[in-house]
């Protein structure tokens, strides 16, 4: 006797408390059980490559805060990168660690959200909020240093927009002492509460190969136990002065790739981008952070591919210059958009509560999906 | 059987540290910033709304080319000779009427790109954040001291100059072939 | 009449009707829903009798359990997001004849047979003498109902957990 | 309650009206209050300050919003079951407002004394339960028929381990009438029932941790039932938007959220009848000692109200504190876990009973 069902469409947003922004999932769900997964892209398409063949290269900077708004630094620090080894530049050391010790807030930062935002789909709503009282005290860092929040535009072609404000180290110091005590409170309340495992641990499991094949990055990489981190394995900037770990998923709950530990190594990653700042913020050497900066930004006739490690992954810029003042074409791996390629793949078999816990552990930005 | 023990301890072990944590915070002051009655000290470098000291502008447009957004509007008008526009603070002279400056801040994107290419630092950014209006047209600030008389005026000025210069220049080459008569000077 | 006539009357009609819909309705949801109605008509009519035990039972056990299966069975066999969940009404005037003769039987049993009425003070409750009963004069019956419940739900649970072919 | 107000005013009408009265205002302050403590609690769980603009310390925040849900345009969708759709929220409320009439508030403030009390409370939440799946089918809406599915699963689910902990208590008190059981635990706090009864003796002392272990469970499905957290995955907002009253609003909205805070009451008082005294004070009474026979049953009633409040701010404190489970976990809670330590405890209870 074979019983026949049908399955259902459900249509998760693009108006959904937890799709993160204005992403479309069309679930076709048998009871709750997902069959598949398509994700719908482009509601907040800003043509940002289009736009920035139409900018100056200095223009383009605040454009690229707009990406991926959380981490809006990591993206500044990319983009100038670019252009920088476009043009030749060597920035001064002064510029090197203040840029460091700022990606390292951000990714503090912008985990501090990736991870309340995935506690709070799941339904614990306290330590997101605890987290984000903490991300508050790193974006009034910001707020002091450059006058914005959100939306730096604060690394600039061959430097800085401002010098870090004299409260700075103190600040930063007062904040490295203070946040690891939440870091511990956050293990304590949600890491290891037993429902939160329950949740989501085994759940959405992420083998190490077929990450590696769909060109996931980031935590979701090394989630499943791949040693993979730019900083380290490409270096770039300063970041191989420091002395840091990369932590990777390990199963400790269910399986190497889960939720869980994707969720999991982005708390260890905070711990680390601490250890980076505490020993960055002590060597900031004296110096002029707007020396290198060139009058006119003209660059020679090339391409140019530079990579960094954003907190999302690997987030890389294409750069075509024709040798005028106006890039001729920018394009960006956005990780966001490649790692969320693998939701279908993780959510098969699931249920529909499923697809918001594993959605919240790839943590996607839908600026950055949709540019 | 074991598994199935330690899972109902671990369910309510942890439960019960979640709850210690919770039940401290109850008693922690709150973070909140009270936000119309109490408001935070801005440090002194927030962008916010721009400002331009327009006695300082000298015209010059650089800040609207800078401008990757294109809010930032300006009409100059060159002054005729005998005209005193007087000095800006940093001693520069002034060469033009800035008849129109307008800054449309429901386009601006606060990225502050415009306040360092100017050379008399005019155009800065204040910590006044609170500009809501009805109106999006109510955005468009209106920086020129000129009323709309006084610009039209300069206007008349400068072409009636030009127009002397263009016959002066006629009269003294006597050559029939006339250059193009440049344009108010709009960049 | 009395409040409690009254009464009667208002939990009598609340079943006849609501069973009548039951019966007629061409919505099936519509159907489960009537029904509620006529459990709880039935249980105003248990107080009534002073067998709130049984009232209660009756609420607990065919709306908490029953109905909800019941609900949960049209819901689920059927297109969820389309409305139009219809059954036909056929075989009226074979229903009508069957439904008519059983009646006048049940009706002439009821008004023929001499009812032994003994008159005496209403229980307090009926609970004590219920739990008494059910564990001294109809104990085999209680277990072999024990016994039939759960081998329905034993046969339930393995033809859910059947894998699919 | 009608013989206590017929004796002290002598007017069946006065009377009759305020028995039924009583309980309803009960609920409605219930809910205003709970709902504004939830947001205090909240905000000082999380560091924040809570509603504070309405009134002093935001007490009226919650009188607004009810006039604000008053004023409201009721905005239905164009294709759902208008009949089905406008009873749902009435029998929802008329569920949980049903169990009020057999809460003994005091000895002397009851609604109807019924010897099967106990046991109606556990029934008429089956009507909850018929009203909430009644909401998700008639919105015509997918997230609303999903968590109306969930929802009566885990109602009906969790009555088991309720049922199988209400019976051990029958089985040890022999009563299922609410003011008997709590008449039983009279004078001081070591008689209540979560410290092994009023009898003195050795089975008082073998009773305590299993009295512990039937009011953990019993607490964990009473949440349940009335869909807070962590079992609140019928309206999981996360997941669902709001579960089974998504197409909800305006005072419609109103009463499922009147008929949780409702819910929420009852349950609370339920379980503080079971194993907190019900409406007995822990330390005797000022009445008792003053000599003023009157002062009894108003004392009765604040002690019987503040543990209803004491357990509806746990309940908000574990809200506040975990995340939720999911669906077939929810379900394994209950069926594998809460359902065999209740039915040990049960057996355990019964024997030391026997003793």
């Amino acid at each position: 006797m074979a019983l026949k069902t049908e399955t259902m469409i459900l249509n998760m947003g693009p108006q959904h408390p937890s799709t993160h922004g204005v992403l479309r999932l069309e679930l076709e769900i048998e009871g709750e059980l997902i069959v598949n997964v398509k994700p719908h892209l482009g509601y907040l398409h800003r043509c940002f490559e289009k736009h920035a063949e139409a900018m100056q290269y200095n223009q383009v900077v605040p454009y690229t805060d707009r990406m991926d708004y959380l981490a809006a630094m990591g993206n500044n620090f990319g983009y100038v990168l670019a252009i920088e080894k476009l043009l030749g530049i060597q920035v001064p050391e002064r510029v090197e660690y203040i840029r460091v010790i700022m990606a390292e807030l951000q990714r503090i930062a912008s985990h501090c959200v990736a991870i309340g935002t995935n506690g709070a789909d799941i339904g614990a709503l306290t330590p997101f909020l605890y987290l984000f009282r903490d991300r508050e005290y790193i974006l009034s860092i910001f707020e002091e240093t450059c006058g914005a929040r959100m939306l730096y535009n604060y690394m600039w072609i061959g430097g800085l927009s401002h010098d870090i404000h004299p409260n700075f180290v103190r600040r930063t110091k007062e904040f490295t002492s203070y946040f690891k005590n939440t870091i511990v409170e956050l293990d304590n309340l949600l890491s290891y509460n037993k429902i939160f495992v329950e949740r989501t641990a085994n759940i959405g499991i992420l083998p190490a190969d077929t990450a590696i094949n769909y060109g996931a990055t980031g935590p979701v990489l090394r989630g499943s136990g791949v040693k993979f981190d730019l900083r380290k394995d490409d270096t770039y900037s300063i970041y191989n002065r420091f002395d840091f770990d990369i932590p990777v998923g390990k199963g400790l709950q269910g399986t190497v790739g889960d939720s869980w530990d994707r969720y999991y190594v982005r708390v260890r990653e905070m711990e680390q981008s601490l250890r980076i700042i505490e020993q960055a913020i002590d060597q900031i050497p004296e110096g002029d952070v707007q020396s290198a900066i060139p009058k006119k930004i003209k660059p020679p006739k090339g391409t140019v591919y530079t990579r960094v490690e954003n907190p999302r992954g690997e987030l890389g810029y294409f750069i075509i210059s024709d040798g005028n003042t106006n890039p001729f074409r920018v394009k960006v791996r956005a990780p966001s958009f490649v790692n969320l390629e693998i939701l279908g793949e993780l959510c098969k078999g699931h249920l529909v509560a499923d697809v918001i816990a594993i959605l919240g552990s790839i943590d996607i930005v839908l600026g950055e999906v949709d540019r | 059987m074991k598994e199935y023990l330690k899972n109902t301890w671990l369910g309510i072990y942890t439960v019960l540290v979640g709850m210690k944590i919770t039940f401290k915070h109850l008693f922690t002051p709150a973070v909140t910033i009270q936000y119309p009655e109490v408001k935070l000290k801005l440090p002194e470098r927030e962008r916010n709304r721009l400002y331009v000291n327009i006695d300082d502008c000298i015209g010059c447009d650089q800040c609207s080319r800078a401008c990757p957004v294109s809010c930032i509007d300006i009409e100059t008008v060159k002054s005729i000779p005998g005209e005193d526009l007087g000095t800006t603070s940093n001693g520069k002279k002034k060469a033009f009427w800035v008849t129109n400056f307008t800054i449309d801040f429901a386009k601006c994107c606060y990225c502050q790109l415009c306040v360092f290419p100017c050379p008399t630092e005019c155009i800065y950014m204040t910590d006044v954040f609170e500009f809501s209006t009805y109106e999006r047209n109510d955005l468009v600030y209106q920086f020129s001291n000129l009323t709309k008389e006084e610009a039209e005026q300069k206007k008349i000025n400068f072409a009636n100059f030009q127009a002397e210069k263009e016959k002066q220049k006629a009269a003294a080459a006597t050559a029939p072939k006339t250059e193009n008569p440049s344009q108010p000077n709009t960049n | 009449m009395n409040y409690y006539d009254i009464l009667f009357y208002l939990f009598a009609i609340i079943t006849l009707v609501s069973a009548g819909f039951v019966v007629t309705t061409r919505n099936v949801i519509y159907s489960a829903f009537f029904l509620l109605f006529t459990f709880f008509g039935v249980a105003g009519i248990y107080v009534l009798l002073a067998a709130d035990f049984i009232a209660v039972v009756q609420i607990m056990v065919y709306v908490g359990g029953i109905l909800i299966l019941l609900l949960f069975g049209v819901m689920l066999t059927n297109k969820i997001t389309n409305v139009d969940i219809r059954t036909g009404t056929g075989n009226l005037l074979p229903a009508s004849i069957a439904v008519g003769l059983l009646m006048g039987a049940l009706v002439s049993v009821m008004i023929y047979t001499g009812w032994k009425v003994q008159p005496g003070e209403v229980p307090d409750t009926s609970i004590k003498q219920l739990g008494a009963l059910l564990i001294t004069d109809y104990l085999l019956i209680f277990e072999l109902l024990g016994i039939l419940l759960l081998i329905a739900l034993i046969g339930a649970a393995s033809i859910a957990r059947r894998d699919k072919e | 309650m009608y013989q206590y107000f017929y004796e002290l005013t002598g007017s069946v009408i006065i009377s009759t009206l305020i028995t039924a009265v009583f309980p309803l205002v009960n609920v409605l302050l219930v809910a205003l209050l709970g709902v504004y403590l939830e947001r205090k609690v909240s905000a000082w769980m999380q560091d924040r300050v809570g509603p504070n603009r309405a009134g002093p310390f935001g007490l009226f925040q919650t009188v607004a919003d009810f006039i604000k849900m008053l004023q409201k345009e009721d905005a239905t969708a164009l294709d759902i079951d208008k009949k089905l759709y406008n009873i749902a929220p009435v029998l929802v409320f008329a569920g949980s407002f049903a169990v009020y009439a057999v809460i003994p508030f005091s000895s002397k403030l009851i609604g109807s004394e019924i010897e099967v009390g106990l046991f109606y409370a556990l029934a008429v939440s089956s009507f909850v339960v018929a009203g909430i799946l009644m909401a998700g089918w008639s919105s015509n809406n997918k997230y609303s028929l999903l968590g109306a599915m969930r929802s009566a699963a885990q109602i009906v689910s969790y009555e088991i381990p309720t049922a199988l902990v209400v019976l051990a208590m029958v089985m040890f008190l022999g009563t299922l009438s609410l003011s008997k059981i709590s008449e039983m635990q009279t004078a001081y706090f070591w008689n209540w029932n979560i410290l092994g009864g009023a009898e003195f003796g050795l089975v008082k002392f073998l009773l305590i941790p299993f009295m512990v272990v039937g009011f953990v469970i019993i607490f964990i499905s009473t949440l349940a039932e009335v869909n807070r957290t962590p079992f609140d995955i019928p309206e999981a907002e996360s997941e669902l938007v709001a579960g089974y009253f998504t197409e909800y609003c305006g005072m419609k909205w109103a009463m499922f959220m009147l008929s949780e805070y409702g819910n929420m009451f009852a349950v609370s008082a339920i379980v503080s009848i079971l194993f907190f005294g019900g409406y007995q004070s822990p330390f005797g009474y000022l009445g008792n000692t003053l000599g003023i026979e009157w002062l009894i049953p108003y004392e009765q009633a604040f002690w019987f109200i503040l543990k209803g409040w004491f357990f509806i701010f746990v309940q908000m404190w574990l809200r506040w504190t975990l995340p939720r489970l999911r669906v077939d976990q929810l379900m394994t809670v209950c069926w594998k876990y809460l359902i065999p330590y209740a039915f040990v405890n049960l057996i355990i209870i019964g024997i030391i009973t026997l003793l």
